[in-house]
């Protein structure tokens, strides 16, 4: 990782909005987000959270306002790798095992030191199934085989649309653990959530979506 | 990237600006287009005399060649808006480019009927596989598939973005075909017509099917200005400038 | 000349016009068509026109409807 | 930190769609079968003469396979944008256009090459000359990655909307009439002894063409498709 300047946020939306067919789908936002931090975006439905990580993830043209990533402009080819988007579409290939859909992500993303498929599916609980069609798991079981993505590959800011969805208390658990994690190794994490959550490393920041 | 844009293209590409302007226009393009076609008329079926070889036939040409130039006039007049609406994300840009598709579609289906008319005195069939309306048959159906492709999106603007870049493709591809099936024609020796005589128009005939090449302008104007207006007025359904115009109307 | 001939001599002239050298069923369906074509074109952006004024016209008024009822309503559903 | 190589994701995404396309083998087979059947409906419908089926052999082979082609494309990016597959390959840093070029490849191999494999066959079965069969190959295999390349790019543009199919031939026949007029010219010259290797080499400079422009053209027209 690049050493990061603490001054310099890693990302900063200044008056951020979209627009969908001329109506504005969320009011603009402004936040700034510093390595270390976890931020929760709240909202109610269809008040544009994950509108708003899509734009943030680069799939979505920004509508109004400013998106800066370190500082500069974010751009595509700024920010290559370092955003790990997880959405209400997991990624996964249905007819194949975890394994190698974890396989193909980390020969498109590069993957962590000294981690292996096989460890990074045993710690995220999936131990027995590496092999098991996706298709076959329960829905739980392939959040799980998704989030398995967040150890394996290698990435600077999280975006997570509802990753607390279809866990149990232990999945739940394990998916606050990972946010700890990465915050305190100087990532930074955007997460979408109605629920509340308990997160252990101090009150997140929160930012809300107004209707 | 929008200060390479000069400033009054800017304001022009204003949804309330551009509606203001094009109104004021249409009618005048409208009038002129109207105008000149009656002159034209009445120059190519009265004034004009008859073509010594094909007889009163040939006066189909005054409706035709430009109902062909037309076809691909606007395919560039398409293209260029389409490349504008994709470089800049200009909103007219792709409402130009759009609203020029129907038109343009309705021109080369005027070409291919009348074309065809004209051929079945003159080579005796309906249709031949020359390059000339192989070309337009594909242009119809590249002008059908922009068409097709902006109505099947749900969002407008993005269905604009994707049908421009199809009409892109196209540019490309419709010199490609008249290439391909002049080559295909020399391979086939059989089928080949020579489609247009060599004959040299005189001035008689010339004057009226240039006035006619310049009424069909204005009319694409015309139907233009009027067809972006109506866009203008159902994409910024929301903005106040639409808001007026609908109260004041709802007035009158 | 009696009215009667200049009537003749336009009407056959008028005939002749129409007969187009015998091409008539070709040059008129042609010249038509394109009218017609070009008349449907004009027409359909009016008619759309309309439409849409009508559409923009109701959602107005609906808007209309809603703030009415908020402002007069002292308890709305949601908050 | 292990950053992914080029060769590394290209093999990855190669592997990942030929895997995928061997667990639904069965899928494989469908063009393949309507191939086989459009051409054995040919002879029913025009008669048993020889001289008439020899004739038409080339242009019935190319436009069979052509169509069948057109029946498999429509899937091409679906499954992708239906599991959320195609919004983490946008995001990969890897250059797009090289990820949906490996795509567009490990399509053709799935659905062209078992075509291209019957084509004698089927030529067979419309009695073209023994000797025209390498030519109409090797017009098949500079034709079916044209075709594949540019149906790629515009089942990019549809893979935003509902309903697609019948949308999706009504553009790209219009594109692929110099890929017939060419790779039937060849096949037809060769069948009258002419010189059958311009409209080859035409074919061959079109294909280079789109290889180079077709996967950019495609990763344009998908970032267009996901941007709503």
């Amino acid at each position: 990782m690049t050493a990061a300047n603490p001054t310099v946020s890693l990302l900063e939306a200044r008056a951020l909005s979209f627009l969908r067919q001329d109506e504005p789908v969320f009011a603009p936002l402004d936040f700034q987000l510093h390595a270390g931090e976890l931020a929760l975006v709240e909202g109610d439905n269809g008040s544009g959270k994950t509108t708003l990580l899509r734009i943030l993830a680069g799939l979505l043209h920004v509508g109004e306002g400013e998106l800066h990533w370190r500082g500069e402009p974010l751009q595509r080819d700024t920010c290559a790798g370092e955003i790990l988007f997880l959405g209400h579409q997991l990624g996964l290939k249905a007819d194949l095992s975890p394994r190698e859909n974890l396989q193909i992500a980390a020969g498109l993303h590069g993957c962590r030191d000294g981690v292996s498929v096989t460890a990074v599916l045993a710690e995220i609980g999936l131990r027995g199934y590496e092999d098991e069609p996706v298709r076959r798991l329960s829905a739980g079981q392939k959040k799980r085989a998704a989030l398995a993505r967040l150890l394996l590959l290698p990435a600077t800011l999280w975006l997570l649309d509802e990753p607390y969805a279809n866990l149990d208390r232990i999945g739940i658990a394990l998916v606050n653990d990972l946010l700890e994690k990465h915050t305190d190794a100087g990532g930074a994490a955007l997460v979408t959530s109605h629920g509340t959550m308990s997160f252990h490393g101090g009150e997140p920041r929160r930012i809300r979506m107004h209707d | 990237m929008s200060n390479w844009i000069p400033l009054w293209l800017h304001k022009l590409g204003s949804p309330p600006t551009f509606y203001r302007f094009a109104g004021t226009l249409q009618p005048w393009a409208m009038t002129l287009a109207l105008l000149l076609g009656a002159i034209a008329l009445y120059g190519g079926l009265v004034l004009a005399p008859a073509d010594y070889q094909q007889g009163d036939a040939y006066r189909i040409i005054f409706i035709h060649v430009p109902s062909a130039e037309m076809s691909m006039f606007i395919y560039a007049v398409m293209g260029v808006a389409a490349f504008i609406a994709l470089v800049w994300r200009i909103k007219l840009a792709e409402v130009v480019a759009m609203e020029s598709a129907p038109i343009g579609a309705a021109f080369t289906f005027i070409t291919l009927i009348t074309g065809s008319l004209w051929g079945k005195p003159m080579w005796g069939t309906w249709w031949t596989w020359d390059a000339r309306l192989t070309s337009e048959l594909v242009l119809l159906f590249l002008y059908l598939g922009v068409i097709g492709l902006y109505h099947a999106f749900e969002d407008r603007r993005q269905g604009a973005r994707a049908a421009a870049f199809l009409a892109i493709i196209g540019i490309i591809n419709v010199p490609i075909v008249h290439f391909s099936v002049n080559w295909w024609n020399t391979l086939h020796q059989g089928s080949t017509i020579n489609v247009f005589g060599q004959s040299k128009m005189s001035w008689d005939m010339l004057w009226p099917l240039l006035t006619m090449m310049l009424a069909t302008k204005f009319y694409y104007a015309a139907s233009l200005f009027r067809r972006v207006r109506t866009d203008l007025l159902a994409l910024e359904g929301g903005k106040d400038w639409v808001r007026k115009i609908a109260e004041d109307e709802a007035k009158s | 000349m009696s009215t009667v001939q200049t009537f003749l001599a336009v009407s056959g002239d008028a005939a002749a016009f129409f007969r187009m050298g015998g091409y008539a069923i070709y040059v008129w369906p042609a010249y038509a068509l394109f009218f017609i074509v070009l008349i449907a074109d004009t027409i359909a952006p009016r008619l759309r026109r309309r439409r849409v004024l009508r559409e923009l016209r109701a959602r107005l008024s609906r808007q209309q409807a809603r703030q009415d009822r908020a402002g007069g309503n002292s308890t709305p559903l949601s908050p | 930190m292990n950053r992914a190589g080029l060769l590394a994701a290209c093999t990855a995404m190669l592997r990942r769609d030929l895997t995928l396309a061997w667990r639904r083998r069965g899928d494989i087979a469908m063009p393949v079968l309507y191939a086989l059947i459009v051409t054995m409906l040919f002879p029913f419908a025009l008669g048993p003469e020889d001289t008439l089926l020899q004739r038409i052999a080339g242009g019935v082979v190319l436009v069979t396979v052509l169509l069948a082609m057109l029946l498999a494309l429509d899937a091409m990016f679906s499954s992708d944008i239906e599991d959320g597959s195609l919004e983490q390959l946008v995001m990969a840093p890897q250059p797009l256009a090289l990820m949906l070029g490996m795509k567009i490849l490990a399509h053709w191999i799935t659905t062209a090459l078992p075509l291209i494999v019957i084509a004698p066959l089927m030529a067979a079965m419309l009695h073209l000359p023994g000797a025209v069969i390498p030519v109409l190959l090797l017009a098949l295999l500079l034709a079916t990655p044209l075709l594949s390349l540019l149906g790629a790019v515009l089942v990019a543009l549809t893979a935003g909307t509902r309903r697609s199919g019948m949308l999706l031939a009504l553009m790209l026949l219009p594109l692929c009439v110099p890929a017939v007029i060419f790779a039937a010219g060849a096949v037809a010259a060769a069948q009258q002894g002419l010189p059958w290797l311009a409209p080859i080499s035409w074919l061959a400079a079109a294909l280079v063409l789109a290889v180079v422009l077709a996967p950019l053209a495609c990763a344009a027209a998908l970032r267009i498709a996901l941007d709503a």
